[in-house]
């Protein structure tokens, strides 16, 4: 009758932060950006190998979180810009919070739910009575179908053969985000090789949008995961070098569904 | 009262009775009960009888009565002013949500089998439909030919007169519905009689 | 045992509440006892929680308590092993551990949309939701009076049957399950980002 935790096949983004936050008693800037990423990968894979559909909220709301972790982190790892925005910083702060009284929310709810399984077990170790009334007593009841309409009967029909609800799918709000780690991972395989060493800085030069340098980030990752950069960092908030590992056919000879990057796989 | 008995044995055998006719729907076979207690049915009756004396004896409510080649709890028949009572007034005069659904599904489905429409609804409807057959909205119709020859249930005259129809053709038509997947899954699931959980 | 009872009055109503409550399908309203036996809800009170004290003192294989705003017979809990082997619908298909926090939110939340059970999880509920209204744990209670008129969920008498719970005011506060002041801190602390070590 106890409540097992189904580990490591997390429901959602939240679990996945709270097993990385709670289980392995890591503060959330002690988990490495690779391991949340590998993780968000290896979930995506997992979904992408199993019978169950990839749950595309799912998987944008992993990213989101994903993103704002790593945002949060990079603010930390990235040499602080010369004119600190002080708006771009208190929107921080605020997702901060945010996300920090989800996650609250999100762990109360579980406890709670581990507290409901426990009753539900101890209550139905009792059944019922439910014979009802003997068989001569039933002919006095009320007609049973007093007010019933046809019609009634064939939304009932329809009650009982719905199928489960399609997930909605609403990506207009991370259809920028999906499609920008892909482009962006096409973009650096295109241009790294030729390019030589660089720094992170430099690859994130020009770019005023907070959301295309996580992109960018994340795409960096991806490429790293892969093995096809190598990224170096001499100091805390030093430079973040980026250097192509691989040769040039490598990446033409790739699979180009590895590539891309876990949101869009199918 | 486990004075009255010689070990704990029996009052355990005692409270096991008590326990299972409580929660049972129909009288229970006393080989049935013999084979759950792992004892034999004579220690069953001879239980099931001083139980039953000891409730007259101490002026209960109810009874333990040996019916239809079983045991069960019923209510005294002195009782029965209240228990009428309880019926005309007390009971809630509408088929419940479930319940309608599960007429629905043997209406515009007939001939079914019981499992076919726990399928469908995903629950145990043993007790429902059972509630459906009392009230003469459904009737077993036939059998399937398959192995299990399970009954195809299908619903009555009565059913027909109570919603003003004429005859089934008369029943609503359900559009351009198509059932998924996963409906068409469940009624030949249903055939192969999964267990399914109660419908509560 | 009708010598207990000063008089005649409180025999017949202790007999006809016996009577009653064993052909009652749900768990019965005080009130409405209290109406079938012409008297005081009270009464029907005391004389319900004296019964079920009786039944323990006496060991009874059967228990009488108070359930979803009633009173109803059920087996006893320590003869669950016996009772299981005959009630194969006990062996219902436990809730999964998404559809047991979805059913806490709507527990805590009610009434509550789906879209703001969403919005706790994190992940799309539809589904969930649906397995919990077909399990009838949940329902739709309302609708919100806003432009999109979302339907609104809160649990059912099932599910205060199902958790052995007289009312929702019997749930356990949920301010005992609100992460303690270290474990805040812990987040807290995580998320402020002191200077870590470099990321590999």
């Amino acid at each position: 009758m106890t409540y097992e935790v189904q580990t490591p096949v997390f429901e959602g983004p939240f679990d996945l932060l709270l097993h990385l936050i709670l289980r392995e008693e890591l503060d959330l800037y002690e988990v490495s950006l690779s391991t949340i990423v590998d993780a968000y990968l290896a979930e995506l894979d997992r979904l992408a190998g199993s019978e169950a559909r990839l749950d595309l909220e799912v998987a944008t709301e992993f990213l989101l979180i994903a993103a704002t972790l790593i945002e949060l982190k990079a603010r930390r790892l990235l040499p602080a810009p010369e004119a600190l925005d002080l708006d771009d910083e208190l929107g921080l702060w605020e997702e901060r919070d945010l996300l920090l009284g989800r996650l609250l929310e999100c762990k109360t709810f579980k406890d709670a739910a581990v507290t409901l399984s426990a009753m539900e077990g101890v209550a139905g170790r009792s059944q019922p009575r439910r014979a009802g009334p003997e068989e001569r007593f039933l002919a006095l009841a009320p007609d049973l179908l007093a007010g019933v309409t046809p019609e009634a009967l064939r939304a009932a029909f329809l009650r009982a053969c719905t199928p489960r609800p399609v997930p909605r799918v609403e990506i207009a709000h991370l259809g920028a985000v999906r499609a920008s780690v892909n482009d962006a991972v096409e973009e650096l395989s295109r241009t790294l090789p030729g390019l030589g060493p660089t720094t992170f800085r430099r690859l994130t030069i020009g770019l005023s949008a907070r959301l295309e340098v996580v992109v960018r980030f994340l795409a960096l990752l991806e490429l790293c995961k892969l093995g096809l950069v190598d990224l170096h960092q001499a100091q805390r908030f030093g430079d973040i070098t980026v250097a192509w590992s691989a040769s040039p056919d490598r990446f033409a000879a790739g699979d180009d569904a590895r590539i891309s990057v876990g949101v869009g796989r199918r | 009262m486990s004075a009255e008995h010689p070990g704990a044995g029996a009052t355990e055998t005692r409270r096991a009775l008590e326990a299972l006719l409580m929660v049972a729907e129909d009288p229970v076979d006393p080989q049935l009960l013999a084979q759950l207690l792992e004892t034999s049915p004579a220690t069953v009756e001879s239980c099931c009888e001083e139980l039953a004396a000891g409730y007259r004896t101490e002026e209960r409510g109810f009874v333990l009565v040996r019916v239809a080649g079983g045991w069960r709890f019923q209510s005294d028949p002195e009782l029965s002013a209240y228990v009428e009572r309880f019926v005309l007034e007390g009971q809630t005069a509408r088929l419940s949500a479930a319940a309608l659904e599960t007429l629905a599904i043997v209406a515009y489905r007939q001939p079914v089998s019981r499992s076919q429409v726990a399928a469908v609804r995903g629950v145990n409807v043993d007790g429902v439909m059972r509630t459906l057959q009392v009230r003469g909205y459904v009737e077993e119709v036939a059998r399937d030919p398959g192995p299990g020859q399970a009954a195809l249930f299908g619903t009555t005259t009565t059913f027909l007169e109570k919603l003003g129809l004429d005859s089934l053709a008369d029943l609503p038509p359900l559009g351009d519905f198509v059932p998924d997947a996963a409906t068409v899954e469940a009624f030949e699931q249903g055939l192969r009689g999964t267990p399914l959980p109660v419908d509560r």
